[in-house]
Formats: structure tokens, C-alpha cells, sequence
């Protein structure tokens, strides 16, 4: 090959790397071969403690996924493959992608979804950014139950802007109506909610859609797939734009990612929609067929004047997720939701036997619940791990004041037997406490 | 083929979830609860696996086809790098573990790898600091620009643009407009690099930074990269390297030594992670001092007694750019590919990524226009504008590629060549199928001349022709039941 | 496509297997050192997935078509049975731990899967005990003929034949041949059962068994079993069910309960283990009371204390039929289906796949001739010498399908039918499946009588056309290297 | 559907079983979803001792499998297909056959291979089939190197037929040439041997063949394929039937099975073969394809006088194999068996150093070998599992008279430091024993 280019030797291809461009240092290990790689990488792996009996959610479950969705994933074609810029080599991709948009759609009952986005805080930032383009105001109104990692993550993307975010507390765990009709006015763009909520809690937001359209702002609701099962959904409550977490759809919990954002909204909309979109159309002989579409609002087409920056998204991720709704189906999916919400009811009557734990439970939950102790949550939960449980999440790293509470999330994978185990050791746990605050 | 929702038969399943095994008499209020039912499918599993693995057969990727795809990076992903990411001790581990108390104790392992990586990347950019958290090079550019608006507003600065080349990936602009900049266009010189004397016109005290790629994307290095950075540290502007083009200098150059203050790694690119056809990927963002203090965070800290733990006490950071540590499970397979490779094995990818593309642009230039008849690195950019004036123009050769069973390349971009066909072979093809390759390259050149008309409705060999893709535009059917409605 | 060998390139590797870690000085002496070089195909492991991934997609599977191979049992593999397998607890378990001393306690969980499987199958099956050995359906039936031979034996037996009927698969006569019997073959009545006058006349002390598959290969359940059972063990003959049909009859009917000594399964049909383009599969042996103690030795046994163990003890065994404890990842699979299934599940095998099967029948019998008008249990067969008188023959047919991406039923087999094609279209496919099946075969009866000539180089939508078996066997050439030389 | 049919109800369907056929009893327990079932079957592995260190072999190797072998093999088109009877859309099956067949042959040096037997043991009792048919003679020699476990399967298969087998005993480790040419006579149909044989010791066979063949008999070899990365082949001592075990050729050791039998032989004799054999042919334009071939042996064609009665084979071990042999390519294979080599030299070499620890070592070995312990080596080995090594396979189950001795065996996953740990630990074994002999 260096005598077709012309050249002596393949160094003589990096002339126009002078010298003194040359690294400073390069200093790398030895390569080695697949089997020590992987000898290393089972070490490492010894180190993690994954096999806890997972009572933690925040946002991320730890659903059963079946086999299935494993030996679909995994073809090369599926993966192997980039964004679909040539259809006629794509329909794979394509079509899978146009499912995985109506999947979306019919499950939070909207109109157009995209094709994903990075996950479901840069999902929700991305929907504010999409207010503000709509609306072209500058103010949101965000509920404290949405996901407190989600509001961090907006306020570090709208740092160098100009908005404004203002957010209201909870009453009774759901959304404070008063508050944020006290806040509503003709310069808010949009009310940011989330459903359930970080607490658990579900609500019926219809109402505050309504003031909210009132006066000329949008809604903008984050959900948990899952849940819509059983749950009202964005569409009926006459949400604007709704955005989620799609890992519970099928995608492992990997120590935080890869995971799907995904963003549905109204038809009328799709043109201030962030990310990819894909259509259905006719190809020269008049078959179906998919193809990217409205590619003018993405960054490759109008660069600075793009909806958003996003170029790879997470299609395979979607893909995950549309061969998980698919296998479970209509009946699966009610199901589902019917198990994690019975489980987690059986586990929340079960917790509140407890001496001194208190369940302020004025408002209904899902599959995640609320639970006050009476010490600071997170040592108990810290004394729950070395019986074998990841407990909860507490609550005080995201909500100083709230140190004694922690967040319990039960999905379909917890047996009766473990939640027994868990009640048994939450009380030991709390018993140890006490013994310690005497001694 | 036929849509899942078009084989859905009432009272099919496929996967049945587990049934409650517990006894409640509450129930969830009927206000709260779902009135028009799901319209998810309802299949046999089997239904199910047919329907995606039918629908699989009918992509080209990487394991079935060469996919020269410039600027992609569409090299081979090793099968063990994905085993890698199954194990259950990194699969299943939950991201908030680490955030409880002692919660770092359960998650060493992970925690180390982002460590190690961290390491691993600074030697390789010569970066001081790195961040693991950006899912996908875009999130990295966008991830970089607000640490540089960080370190202006922590200065003082009054800083309104951001330079970017005309030769620049759209992601580049994009970023720096969401971000909140306006982006400065520098025109390419005929040598296909950033004309300077333009460049000096631009520059100010309003100018925040710029965004460049090296080699850009006309497959070129800048010879003249530290005289830019100079002028642009001159005005305090910040020098961000777009990393997409690193693996044609891995081992030949850093970027931290010729002058870049902040820059993002496409995993996916350069460090093979699969592309899943678009994503997911990642996006590290790594840093030189400057910019150390306004990394996102959490940061992997190590303590003295060799444990490891989040930290998230930097006063200056930026914040959280994501919910947790980034794409972990890509960082992983990423983390496996350098430790198979190894020092040797990473300066190879640079040598025949290279030795690859400058073999194909040597052997082309006798049929296509090259824009920039000079050395290349990774990739080479080719006009059709030879073949288009006899009517065959760029989309034409890709759709008759298709015929012959390989992936185009990139046409159409960059935006500086008229009829653009940007070819990346990428380091882990054999000679043989880039021969493959060529001929049928020859061959479009042949038949434009003979039989331009042939090209009309190409392809021919897949289960569709070329789409409409104005009616899809127009008659927007983005949703299979609202399409219905 | 080109051939591994074809696409090897000195010089290149794939997988690169550890270096020695150790020094050591001694070597192998010259007068046992291979002095040809070994040609493996030095290629990358880009080239060898490219390679096999494409060679897959020339295949038909369940995975992708419809796949009605009568006899076969071609329903959908559940993808768990497959994670199932990959458990490392039982794929890395060496089969000599549990021969070690105290050995058996390394590998409970895989004894159990044993024992408990035997528990199943014999409550499946009405046998009293099984052997889950033998590697196959047919090593099943050599295993239990060689029982039989045992059995006759330790009796002092002077037994020579075994009859089968002419309906029967290829493997129960040829099995009787390597097991040292002649075969008797008895020919099937109008109705498509034995001819029970025929088999009155071939009946003597001389019959050492029958072996017969109930459904037989016509699709149809002998209503007269239990007189054939009767007239076999009135001469001290041993009833031999072949499994092969199993899955017609699951909860319906027990093999042990209408006469039959001993039997096989074939795990890789009514246990849907995948075959795997022609194996591996799994051939449990049961048996009755008369056979146990003739069981090949080891056998699981559980202790008191609640162990299992390996027991040789069994002095008139037949002795090792196979190295180990069978296809361990096969029958662990088939556990897992039996545990997903239970009791309701596997009743509703055998009714779907003979509900699917009538109905195929009823409705093709419109065009083609059906030897045996009568009710079908899960496949059943035609006949197409309507068709052939046409010009077109089964073959033809077959191909036709091939082109609408269907996998042909089995033709010409059993050889009792004239032009036979056999159809099991399984319980796991979809009425719609079904359907476009009976339309292609529809079809192809219009153009069997509108254009003959249209099958003549069917199928036309494969990457090759109807090849020449006659040149296969003459030149023959089965081995690249050779071919070479 | 029913209605189609013409009758009622599912059961009409069924009223060719007789009220009296139905079943006398289905007692089985209840269905359960993927998730109660993986979770049950995962309980059952843990009860599994699988990550001992591994220095057992006897036939079945703990070789390291890379993951391009999983990722190829688990593609449902190869694993759900049929055996190839329609060769135009089979050709993928095929193709990778006549590969298989080739990569066989040139590993052993042979003309002709088939596609695939069940196992190592099957395959030798065929070989030995073969062997009556091709000479008519009736008796066979077979070396006590022979895998014992294939020695009595041998056994077991011609109990019922007219077939004579006489064993010879080893000397110094190798086949006794004295011996095997004393019985040899014009009865005689072949000599089975194998190399390395089950004590490790590696042979060249040249002589022996030559005096079969002066005889008119033949000879059969059974090896362990990846010892011919370096072993003098079959081929080049003029084998006529080769068999082999193809774990080692990238298949796990699950438990048993299943495994890969591979049969090689001379081109004169591939109408006496048995198992399925593809060939390459052209089709009707002349382009080269695969098709089963000379069927005329097998027993859908030919019934009782098929060369064997197996139909069924293990097309899904060979592929794999395949795909392994594919991966690893000429210096792959080359490198891999020197690896093995050298650390069992090296472990030898550390052992020897062991006192009352003896190799009586008069002939090479390759990867494994064995070792005569001053006490019952079951006992040691016992003791040793209790330290986390599966130390060797003792011989006193197969080989009466020798339970003082165990074979060793070492493949390229065992590091240094296991080899080390090893021989620590075995020196302890042997002190504990030497203590409880004295109390
Ligand atoms: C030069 C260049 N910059 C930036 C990007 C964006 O990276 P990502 O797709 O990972 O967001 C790409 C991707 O194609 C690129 O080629
Ligand atoms: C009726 C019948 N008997 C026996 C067999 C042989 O079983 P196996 O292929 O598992 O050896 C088959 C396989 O097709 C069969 O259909």
C-alpha cells in the first residue's frame, strides 16, 4: 500500500505533524491479550456489591428483563449499524425507530414522539429549551417532586442563559396548586411536573394544565413508563410536552447508563422538536418504507440555528425499549404496573407496623413510597446493606431537613418473602439504633 | 414488512411478567388512573423474534458490510468488548449506591474503572483532568462550552462568540448557539485548512474560544495548530478540540500539547463502542488546568487508603450535566478495548487508519476530483463533480454502492466540497475488501461516463427503492396511531 | 461467497490466545513435532464475524420463516432456554468433579437437574425410571435396542428381528441393524396404521420388539395401540416408542400407559432444545419396570440426607453409552421449558399443534390429495401426485415456497405416501403464519395447473440456485484442501 | 379455527385416544414466569462448584473461549435451523460445514472429514464400526492409552454384536509395541489408539501403523486437537481413521455436553463413513454451493444398511468449533498449544521439586501428565478442593492397582501463580495426610 500511496514508510503519512507535536509522553500499558482483559475486569467486577435486594428506585428500577430482549439486541446488524442516513440500507433501524415513536405515543397517549433522546434528565432540559422556542418566554415553574438530579441538571444547562426558574414545594406530597398559580403569569413559558413523583406520590395534573393554558404556558410532565399501565397519562391530562426515563423498559441499571430519554408532544409542535425523527413515506415504486424526516430542525442540516446540538442519540437504547414493549404487550404492561403497584402497597402496610416509622400517606404512590424514621435514614440504610438490602434511598442528600426520610421503591421482582425479610431486618436495624443513641 | 402493531392478534403475549404473590385490598383511585388503554402489540415471542430479526436483516452495519462513513469511525467493534459489558457486577449495578452513606464501598469496582479511565485518557490527550460524564460527543462539546463560559464569567470576561471553521461538523455551531454564542464561520483556505489571515480579521475580546477539529474534516492535520492556538489564547479565548478525528493521531500528537485547553472523546469513534445506529456512545470531556475547577460534577477521587468515592465538593463546577457517571456501560467496553490494545496497539490504529485512507485517496484520485490533493490522515474528501456533470452526482455512486453490497460514505459533508464524498476505511479493514471497494468505485466512474441513466434507480438489490422523502416531510406520519386516527 | 481460506492473509489474526507466562527449557522432541503446517485461515476478527454473520443470513430458521418440517418439531426456541444455558454455574462445570472423591458436592444444582428431570419425564411419560444420557433420538433408540438385547439375554432370549413399519423414520430400522437385529418391516392399511394381519403373520419368538412412533409419521394415533402392545408382548417382544411425536400427545396420552417398555425423547422436538442446523439434541431413554435394571450406568441417585449422588452400582446395566450424563446444556434447557410450561402449558402444546395441524388439512385438501382423510394429530401428510401429474412434483413445490420465504415441509418422507409432503406446522405459530402458508400452497397448485413450466429453476430469490447433488457425489469434494491438491 | 376444521372442541381432535389411553396420571407442577424459573435455576447453579482452579482434564479442557465464538454462534439463524435438507436456503449451515470438514482435515492431516459425531467416545466406537465394515475382520487391538471411559463405551456398543477386543498394556507411559504386534493377525481389523494418550504421554505411532497395514489391518486414533498445533499429525504417521473430542475447539464444558465428535479418514473410505458429510457442487448457473452429500450412507436413504443410524449430530458444536479454529488461524493454533505446553512443563517441573511427589517420566508429555503421590491420590485431591483447586484426576477409578497416581492437567488459562498456589497447596495436602497417617 505505501508504494500505490508513494510513499517510504507509513511515518512519512504524519509529516504534517511537526516535531514538536509530537506527544509529550505516551506512557500506556503493555497491550494484553482477551483473556487476561478479562480476568482483570471479573476482579473489578468482584468489587461491586450488585446483588443487594434492591429497594432503591429514585427513577431507576430494577424490572426483571427477559431473555428476549437480550437476544434481539445483540445482533450485530442492530448495533453494528450508524444513524440511519442511507434508507435503503437502513429499514431495519427505521422501522424499528417509527414503532419504538408509536409505542411512545400510544403509552403516554400524545401525538409525536422522537426517536430518543441521551436519557431522561437531558430529556426534560431539552423540553424547557423546546418551551422556551414555543413559547418564546423565559420563565419555568417547576414542581420540588421532579426528580431533584433533573433540576440540578437544568439549572447547570440555563447558567449561561437567560431564565428563570422558579420552584414550588409539595403539599401532601402531590404539587402545590396554590403556589404555582400564584407564580403563573403571561411570562412563563412553562409548569415542569413529574409523575408519580420523586416521593412516589401520583397525581391528576389536569388542573394545573388547564390554568397553565390559561395563560398561555405550557406543560411539561416527566414519567415513569411503567407506570403508565395503570396510571392517567400525560395526554389525558392535556400535557404539552412529555418527557422520561425509558430504562425501566428493558435496559439494565449499568451503574447509570446507557439509558433512554424520550420526548413526545403534540403534532403541532414537531418542528420545534428536538432530535431524530422518523417518518413514514413511499419509496419510487410506491412501497412503505422510513426515513429520517424534518431532518431541517437537527444540527447537521442547520447547524447553529438547530433545535438542539444532539447528533447520536440512543437508538439502540430505543430499539431496547421497543422489544421490551412489544414482548410484554398490552395485558403485560397492565400487569406489570398491577404487580409493582400490589407489592409495594403490600410493602408500604407492612413497613408502617413498624414502632416509630411513619407513613404520611395522604396521597396515593405507585411502586415507590415514603417512609419517615425516626433517626437519620441514611444510617439506617447503611445498617440495611450489610444485612443484605439496599434499603431506600434517603432523602436528605437532595432535601436538606428531610435527613429521617428515605424513599422505598418496590418493582415485580421482590418477592413476598423478601419484603418479609426486609421489614424484619428494617425493625433490627432501627433496634440497633436505638441501643447505639443509649450507649 | 409488516408493522408489530399490524400483527398484533387480541390475547397474544409475549413476555408475562411475574403476578403479585402478595395480597392488597387497596387500590389506586379511579381518578388517578388510565382511561384509553395502551395500544402496545400483542405477540407471541416468537412473533416478536421474527419481527426484529427480519427487521435486523435489512441493515448494512459493520459486521455484515464495509461502512466507510466519514467522520464515523466505522471500524470493527470487538465481540469482546461487548461480553465485557454483560457482566452482572457492572450490568447490574445501581447508579445511586455510591451516593449513600459508605455507599462507595459497593461500587469499587466501577469507580475504579472511571478512575483508571481518567488516567488512561489524560496520557493519551495529554489532558490534566477528565470528566466520564458527557453520553455522547455532542453532550461533550456542549459540556466544554459551558466550563468555557464558566472560566469567562469566573474572569470576568465579556465574551459573545465562538469561532468554528466552515469545514465543521454541525455540532460544533449547534452547541456553541445553545450554549448560548453566537458561532464566527472561518472559511477553509485552498489547502483545505482554516484560512489565518481570515481568522485574525475575527478575532476580539468578545471572541469566547473556538472549536476545531485536528485533523479536520477534510482529513487534514494543521500544520500552522499552534499559531491558532496562540492567536485564540491571545484574545483569552479557549481552544476546544472536537475529538471525532483523534484516532488518526493516536500516539502522534495530543491535543494538550499543541495548545488545546478543553476537548471531548467520541468512545464510540475512536475507542470503537458500537454505534446501536445512533447511539447510544460517550463523550468524555477532558481538560487541561485552566478548566480543572469548573468540571461537572460528581469527580472519582482516590483516598489514601487506596479506596475510591465521589466527590462533589468543587464550588466552581458547573454541576451536574447528567444524572450520573455518563454511559457507563459504553465507558466500560472502551476501557477494555485500551487494555487489549495497549500502548503498541493504539499507535497501530493511528498508523493504518491512515495508511488505509491515504491508499484510497492515492488509488482514487485517478476517476474523482480531490479537492486537497495532499497527504490525509484517517479519511480523504472527494468531489463528485467529475461524475455529476455527466448527471451522476454524489448520491448516485452511494445509492450504486448499495448495489455492490458496501455502506457510502459520507456525502454531502463537509459543507466546503461541492458534491462531497468523504471516505474514512477506518484501521481495521482488510486490503481486500478496500480493493473491493475501489473497483466498485471504478466502476461508478465507468458507468457515469457509459450510462448515466443506470444510476436513476439505484439500488436495486434492497427491499425498497429510494424514499420520498419530501412526502415524508409533508404528509408527516411519524406515529402509527395518530397516522390512523 | 468465498470460503475462509479464500479470504486468508499471512499475517493476520483473530483471536490471540495467552502468551507463556513461564520459562521453561525442555521442548517438544522433532520426532514428535508435526512437520506439515497446519492451514488455518489467518484472517481478522472483523473477517471471521463478517464472514459467519453473513454465511447466517443465508440460512432459513424459525428465527426468521415459517418452518413446517413435518417430523422435526420446528416451533420457536424460547430465548430464555438459551440464557438459561449460559449460566456459568453450569456451563463451566467439569464433568469428572462429581467422579472425585466427595466430588458430588460440587455439582449439586446440575444432579438435580437430573434427578428432577427424570422425576418429570416419567410422570410425563409413564415409565418408571430414565437414562438422560443418550445424545440424541437416535442414540436413544440404540440405547433402549440395546437394552432390549439385554433384557432378552438375561432371559436366554433367542431373538433375531425387530419389527418396525414402513412408515417408520430411517433410524429405527437402521438402529435395529447396528444393535445386531434384522429389521421386519410391516406395511401400513388404507388407513395409515400397521396392518395388524400383516404383523399377526410376521409375530414369533424370534421378534426381540417393535419399535413404533404413536402418532406415526402419517400424523395419525393407532386406536388399536394397546392390541398391537398385547400381540408384541405375547411373544416376549419389548415395545419400543420412538419420541419423535411426543408432542402430539402430551397429557393426552402416556407411552407407559398404552403398553410401551421403553421409549426416547427427542428434547429437540417436544422440548424445543434449538437444533442447531442439525444438532446437538438430547435423547432421554425411559423405561418400565421389566428394563431398570439394564440402564446404562451412572445413574442419579439422592441420599436420605438429601443429596444426590452418582451411583454405578447397577451390575446388569448395560454399562457407559456415552462419556458423560448427556447433553447437559440441552437438558437443562428443556428443564427450564418444563418449568415455564408446567402441567397447563404442555397441555396445550399437544392441543395447538394438533389444532394447527387439522387445520392445515382440512383446508389444503381442497387441492391437494390426502392419502388419509381422516383426523390428523400434530402433522400430517399429502401427497402431491395431483400436482405431479402436472409436471410438478413435491420438489418443486418445495422450492416454490423457498421463494416465499417459507421453509418447506418435508417431502418425500415417510416413503409410504407417493410425492408425500408432511406438514407440522407446530402450536407456536400464528394463525396468519398459517394462513399465508396455505395461500402459497394455493398458489402454487394454480400454477401447477396454469404453468408448469414456471418451477422449472425455482427457487430464484436465494444466493444460489437448485444445485447438483449428482456432481456432489461424483467429483466428490468435501474438503478445500484436498480439492487444492 | 375449529370451525374450519369441522368439529366443536379441541378434544374432538383427540378421539383416536381412546377414554382408557388417557393418561393414569399427570402430576406436574404448576407453570411459572421466566423470572421465578431464572431465579430457581440460578439457586441451582450456585450449588455448583465451578470456579475451582482447574487442573483437571482427561479428555475435557478448560481452555479459554474468546467472545467472537458466543457472539456468532448465538445467532438464531444457525441455532434454528433444521439440518440442512434444502440446501438453496441453507446454504449458510453448509458452507460453514464443508469449512468445518476442512479445518478438520487439515488439523489432522486427513483427505475427508464428516460434519460431526456426538462426542469424542461415539466417534471412536464408529471409528471401530467403520473399521469392521471396510475389512470384514472382527477383531481390534486397543491400547490401555486409550480414554478408559471410551473403552467402555466401546464395550457397551459390541455387546450384543460378534466382536473381539483385546486391551495391551502401556510401557514406559507409551503404546507396548511388543504387545500390539503379538495379536496382531489377519483376524485383526484395526488398532485403536490415541495420542497424547490419557496419561498425557505424547507417541509417534508411525511403526505401528506400518505393521497394521503389513497385517491388513487398519489403525484408528483418537486425539486432542489442539496438541496438533505441535504434535506430529495422524496424517504424517499414516493414520487411517482419525477421531477426535472437539471440546477443546471452543466449546464450554457444560457438564458433559454437548460436545463434538470429529471423524477423519482416507478418500477410498468415505463410502464406509458414517454421519453427514457436505460437499461442494455447482448449481444451475455454475456457481459454486454446498449440498449434503453421498446420503446413500446414511439412514433416511438407506435404513438398516446405513453406515450408522445417527441423524441428529452436533452441526451446532462443529460450526462453533468452526468459528474458533476460524478465530484462532495457523499461528493462533501454533502459539495456543506451545502456551499449553510450557506451563505443564513448567508445573511438572515445580511438582517434581515436591518431596515423596514422583513423574515417572520416561516418555514427553504435552499438556498434562501425571503424578504418583506417596498416598492415595483421591484422598490428596479431596483435600485439595477444600484449598479451591480441582488438583487432578485420580487414576484409581479407571486404571485399578493405580490409586496412588493422578493426571495433571495445565492449559493456558493457568497463570504462574496458580501454578505456584498449586504446589503449595499440594505440598500441605500432602503434609496433612502425612499427619493423619501418624495420629
Ligand atoms: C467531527 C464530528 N464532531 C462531532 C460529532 C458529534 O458527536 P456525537 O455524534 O457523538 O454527538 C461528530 C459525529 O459524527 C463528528 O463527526
Ligand atoms: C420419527 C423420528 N424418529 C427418530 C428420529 C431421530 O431422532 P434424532 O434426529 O434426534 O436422532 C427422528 C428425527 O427426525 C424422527 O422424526
Amino acid at each position: 500500500m505505501l508504494k500505490a500511496i508513494g510513499v517510504p514508510s507509513v511515518d512519512d503519512l504524519f509529516v504534517d505533524i511537526k516535531p514538536q507535536h509530537a506527544p509529550h509522553s505516551f506512557n500506556l500499558p503493555e497491550g494484553r491479550c482477551e483473556f487476561e482483559v478479562f480476568e482483570h475486569i471479573k476482579k473489578l467486577a468482584a468489587k461491586n456489591t450488585f446483588d443487594l435486594v434492591q429497594f432503591i428506585g429514585g427513577g431507576y428500577y430494577d424490572h426483571y428483563v427477559p431473555a428476549v430482549v437480550g437476544a434481539l439486541i445483540s445482533r450485530g446488524e442492530f448495533y453494528t449499524a450508524y444513524t440511519p442516513y442511507q434508507p435503503e440500507c437502513s429499514q431495519g433501524t427505521l422501522q424499528a425507530l417509527y414503532e419504538f415513536q408509536s409505542l411512545i405515543c400510544t403509552l403516554t397517549d400524545m401525538e409525536v414522539a422522537n426517536a430518543s433522546l441521551y436519557d431522561g434528565g437531558t430529556a426534560l432540559y431539552e423540553a424547557a429549551m423546546m418551551s422556551f422556542r414555543l413559547t418564546g418566554r423565559h420563565k419555568i415553574i417547576i414542581d420540588g417532586g421532579v426528580s431533584p438530579i433533573y433540576r440540578k441538571i437544568l439549572r447547570t444547562y440555563t447558567s449561561n442563559l437567560h431564565y428563570e426558574f422558579q420552584e414550588t414545594p409539595l403539599v401532601h406530597g402531590q404539587a402545590d396548586r396554590k403556589q404555582i398559580l400564584k407564580l403563573l403569569d403571561d411570562k412563563t413559558s412553562a409548569v415542569i411536573l413529574q409523575n408519580p413523583n420523586f416521593f412516589g406520590v401520583i397525581d391528576d395534573h389536569t388542573d394545573i394544565v388547564n390554568k397553565a393554558h390559561e395563560k398561555g404556558a405550557l406543560v411539561i410532565e416527566s414519567v415513569y413508563p411503567i407506570s403508565l399501565g395503570l396510571l392517567k397519562t400525560p395526554g389525558e391530562m392535556g400535557v404539552d410536552i412529555v418527557t422520561g426515563e425509558g430504562q425501566s423498559l428493558g435496559l439494565p441499571l449499568n451503574f447509570g447508563g446507557p439509558y433512554l430519554g424520550f420526548m413526545a408532544t403534540r403534532k403541532k409542535f414537531i418542528r420545534k422538536m428536538p432530535g431524530r425523527i422518523v417518518g413514514q413515506t413511499l419509496d419510487m415504486h410506491g412501497k412503505r418504507c422510513f426515513v429520517n424526516t424534518l431532518q431541517a430542525r437537527e444540527q447537521h442540516i442547520r447547524r447553529e440555528k438547530a433545535m438542539s446540538n444532539i447528533c447520536t442519540n440512543v437508538s439502540l437504547c430505543a430499539l431496547q425499549a421497543a422489544i421490551f414493549m412489544t414482548a410484554l404487550g398490552k395485558e403485560g404492561l397492565r400487569q406489570l404496573a398491577q404487580t409493582n403497584f400490589e407489592k409495594a402497597e403490600f410493602a408500604r402496610q407492612q413497613i408502617e407496623k413498624i414502632k416509630d416509622v411513619q407513613l404520611k400517606r395522604s396521597s396515593p404512590t405507585f411502586n415507590e413510597f415514603t417512609v419517615c424514621l425516626p433517626v437519620d435514614a441514611s444510617i439506617v440504610v447503611e445498617k440495611m446493606i450489610h444485612k443484605g438490602f439496599a434499603a431506600g434511598f434517603p432523602l436528605g442528600r437532595y432535601y436538606p431537613g428531610m435527613e429521617n426520610y428515605m424513599v422505598v421503591a418496590v418493582t415485580e421482582k421482590r418477592t413476598k418473602d423478601e419484603i418479609l425479610r426486609y421489614v424484619k431486618c428494617l425493625e433490627q436495624a432501627l433496634q440497633e439504633c436505638r441501643v447505639e443513641v443509649r450507649t | 414488512m409488516k408493522l408489530i402493531f399490524e400483527k398484533s392478534v387480541p390475547g397474544r403475549h409475549g413476555y408475562i411478567p411475574p403476578r403479585s404473590d402478595v395480597e392488597v385490598k387497596t387500590a389506586i383511585p379511579e381518578v388517578y388512573k388510565r382511561k384509553t388503554a395502551c395500544q402496545f402489540p400483542e405477540m407471541t415471542e416468537l412473533d416478536v423474534v421474527r419481527h426484529y430479526t427480519q427487521l435486523s436483516q435489512q441493515n448494512f452495519s459493520i459486521d455484515t458490510n464495509f461502512y466507510p462513513l466519514g467522520s464515523c469511525t466505522m471500524k470493527y467493534n470487538p465481540k469482546f468488548c461487548e461480553a465485557v459489558a454483560q457482566t452482572p457486577g457492572f450490568a447490574h449495578l445501581h447508579p445511586l449506591l455510591p451516593q449513600l452513606k459508605q455507599g462507595e464501598k459497593l461500587a469499587q469496582g466501577a469507580l475504579q474503572v472511571l478512575f483508571e479511565m481518567e488516567k488512561l485518557f489524560c496520557e493519551m490527550t495529554g489532558m490534566d483532568a477528565f470528566t466520564m460524564q458527557p453520553l455522547a460527543g455532542a453532550h461533550g462539546e456542549l459540556t466544554g462550552v459551558m466550563m468555557m463560559a464558566a472560566y469567562h464569567r469566573a474572569k470576568g470576561n465579556k465574551k459573545k462568540t465562538i469561532i468554528v471553521p466552515d469545514s465543521a461538523h454541525g455540532t460544533n455551531p449547534a452547541t456553541a448557539a445553545i450554549a448560548g454564542y453566537e458561532s464566527v464561520s472561518i472559511p477553509s483556505d485552498k489547502n483545505g485548512v482554516m484560512d489565518l489571515k481570515v481568522l485574525q480579521s475575527k478575532l476580539n475580546d468578545e471572541v469566547a474560544g473556538m472549536m476545531l477539529t485536528c485533523p479536520n474534516t477534510h482529513g487534514i492535520f494543521n500544520s500552522d495548530i499552534d499559531k491558532i492556538a496562540k492567536m485564540v489564547h491571545d484574545v483569552d479565548g479557549i481552544m476546544y478540540y472536537d475529538g471525532a478525528n483523534l484516532n488518526a493521531i493516536l500516539g502522534r500528537c495530543r491535543p494538550g500539547d499543541i495548545g488545546f485547553d478543553v476537548m471531548h472523546i467520541n468512545t464510540h469513534k475512536t475507542f470503537t463502542t458500537p454505534h446501536g445506529g445512533g447511539g447510544p456512545g460517550a463523550g468524555p470531556v477532558g481538560v487541561n488546568k485552566k478548566l480543572i475547577p469548573y468540571l461537572p460534577i460528581s469527580r472519582v477521587c482516590l483516598r489514601k487508603d487506596g479506596t475510591y468515592y465521589l466527590n462533589y465538593d468543587y464550588p466552581d463546577s458547573i454541576g451536574y450535566i447528567a444524572s450520573f457517571y455518563g454511559n457507563f456501560a459504553l465507558l466500560l467496553r472502551a476501557y477494555a478495548y485500551i487494555l487489549l490494545l495497549g500502548k503498541e496497539g493504539l499507535k497501530e490504529v493511528s498508523n493504518h487508519a491512515v495508511l488505509n485512507a491515504n491508499y484510497v485517496k492515492e488509488r482514487l484520485k485517478k476517476a474523482y476530483k480531490l479537492p486537497f490533493d495532499r497527504l490525509c490522515m484517517h479519511e480523504c474528501v472527494f468531489s463528485a463533480d467529475n461524475q455529476a456533470e455527466r448527471g451522476v452526482h454524489a448520491m448516485d455512486i452511494a445509492k450504486f454502492l448499495i448495489d455492490k453490497g458496501m455502506h457510502p460514505p459520507t456525502v454531502y459533508f463537509p459543507l466546503t466540497v461541492h458534491e462531497s464524498i468523504m471516505i474514512e476505511p477506518t484501521e481495521t479493514e482488510a486490503k481486500a475488501t478496500i480493493d473491493e471497494f475501489i473497483e466498485a468505485m471504478f466502476e461508478a466512474d465507468r458507468l457515469s461516463q457509459q450510462n448515466p441513466e443506470h444510476f436513476r434507480d439505484l439500488p436495486k438489490t434492497t427491499l425498497i427503492t429510494r424514499p420520498d422523502e419530501v412526502k415524508a416531510a409533508r404528509d408527516i406520519n411519524t406515529n402509527y396511531f395518530s397516522q390512523a386516527a
